[in-house]
């Protein structure tokens, strides 16, 4: 495995948690997200996510560094699978570890709120009676600052 | 010439996940209204574009051998 | 398994992260809490943790039910070791599911500070030079409000 | 009678987990008290105590065949 990566396969969260794990840690936060059968009350049969992989595994690896330089002492991993998920299969791993339980929690929450806004993912709902293509066409997000 | 990168509904909706495109020393903005006239019906108002898998404001300009990806509303986690 | 338990053998955190996933669940986040090497400078050989079993499984429990009326729709195991512990290995384990995920993260750190305030869990440090029960001595902790 | 169960640095220095004693119709508070007589150099001032498995101010009166453990501060987690 990698720290940061793109997958295909199953994800096996406790690779993720025994990566970032050291003997400095207190803390270890692991996040999953899950395929949900019902969203704004319509059921969900599979998802289908694709990604633009070198660039998403390079947004994961920098938000991984964003964390350290925030929250100093922190170890983080991060893994997102792609291809057709089940209701319930995993799509997404965060692990976090820290000398203290405060930072792990804020850490972790900062990589999926990240991951939401900036990472090239993107999910297909597949329904009964038809499929669409999740984000949030509204708002235009601010590219600005995304720059090193 | 540079190429450009479709993904989930653009690349449905354009029917091409990537193609070349003579775009050298264009701006971002020129490239997204290339895109816009090239297929009328795209939905571009919230697309990002990264240049070399890097996010870029619509003044970067196109060099020659630039990877330019047209960014739908991302939607992972 | 009992979704809220002190026990005396090695936590395996996937157990209870299995648990608490249904459906409907989004999210879920798994809190680690680990044996730290070194704390305010002095290096831990090893802990030793001991319980008033029967009451901290009652603890631990009203702190489930309070997560799960606070934040409606969540689900929760917890799960604490006693006996000696060695460097990395795990003294506790949250998880928690939600439909979304900010419920999951708030939860989960909710029952962490709740452990750590009302139930009857001990530690000893052991070091090279000596050992000690951890627990702050100074300030006497409000019991008027933890009766229901 | 009732039951007094002792934990941690407690039991250590009291040198027992657990005892019997007659503080029927006794408080809380008394039975603080009491233990800090027979124990002189116990620290009680941040102990609290637990009747039949849950914690219990210092006016709650002690029955026959409760039983009362005194909890030093937690550190658990």
């Amino acid at each position: 495995m990698k720290p940061y990566e793109i997958v295909t396969e199953p994800l096996d969260p406790q690779r993720y948690a025994d990566y970032v794990l050291r003997p400095e840690a207190g803390a270890v936060t692991l996040f999953t997200g899950h395929v949900r059968e019902w969203t704004r009350g319509i059921r969900t049969l599979y998802l289908a996510y694709e990604a633009y992989v070198p660039m998403a595994e390079k947004m994961l690896t920098r938000i991984g560094e964003e964390i350290e330089s925030k929250w100093p002492g922190t170890r983080t991993a991060i893994a997102h699978r792609i291809g057709e998920l089940r209701i319930g299969e995993i799509a997404v791993v965060i692990a976090v570890s820290s000398p203290h339980r405060k930072d792990a929690y804020e850490a972790n929450e900062y990589a999926i709120e990240r991951i939401k806004e900036a990472v090239p993912v993107w999910k297909k709902e597949i329904w009964e009676d038809g499929t669409e293509w999740i984000g949030d066409q509204r708002k235009k997000p601010d590219t600005q600052g995304e720059k090193p | 010439m540079i190429t450009l990168l479709y993904f989930a509904g653009l690349r449905e909706a354009t029917g091409r996940a990537q193609e070349e495109a003579d775009l050298d020393g264009k701006t971002v903005a020129e490239l997204i209204a290339w895109v816009g006239e090239r297929y009328p019906h795209l939905p571009l108002e919230a697309v990002r574009v990264a240049i070399n898998e890097e996010y870029a404001p619509e003044s970067d300009v196109l060099q020659e051998g630039d990877i330019a990806a047209l960014i739908p509303p991302v939607s992972g986690g």
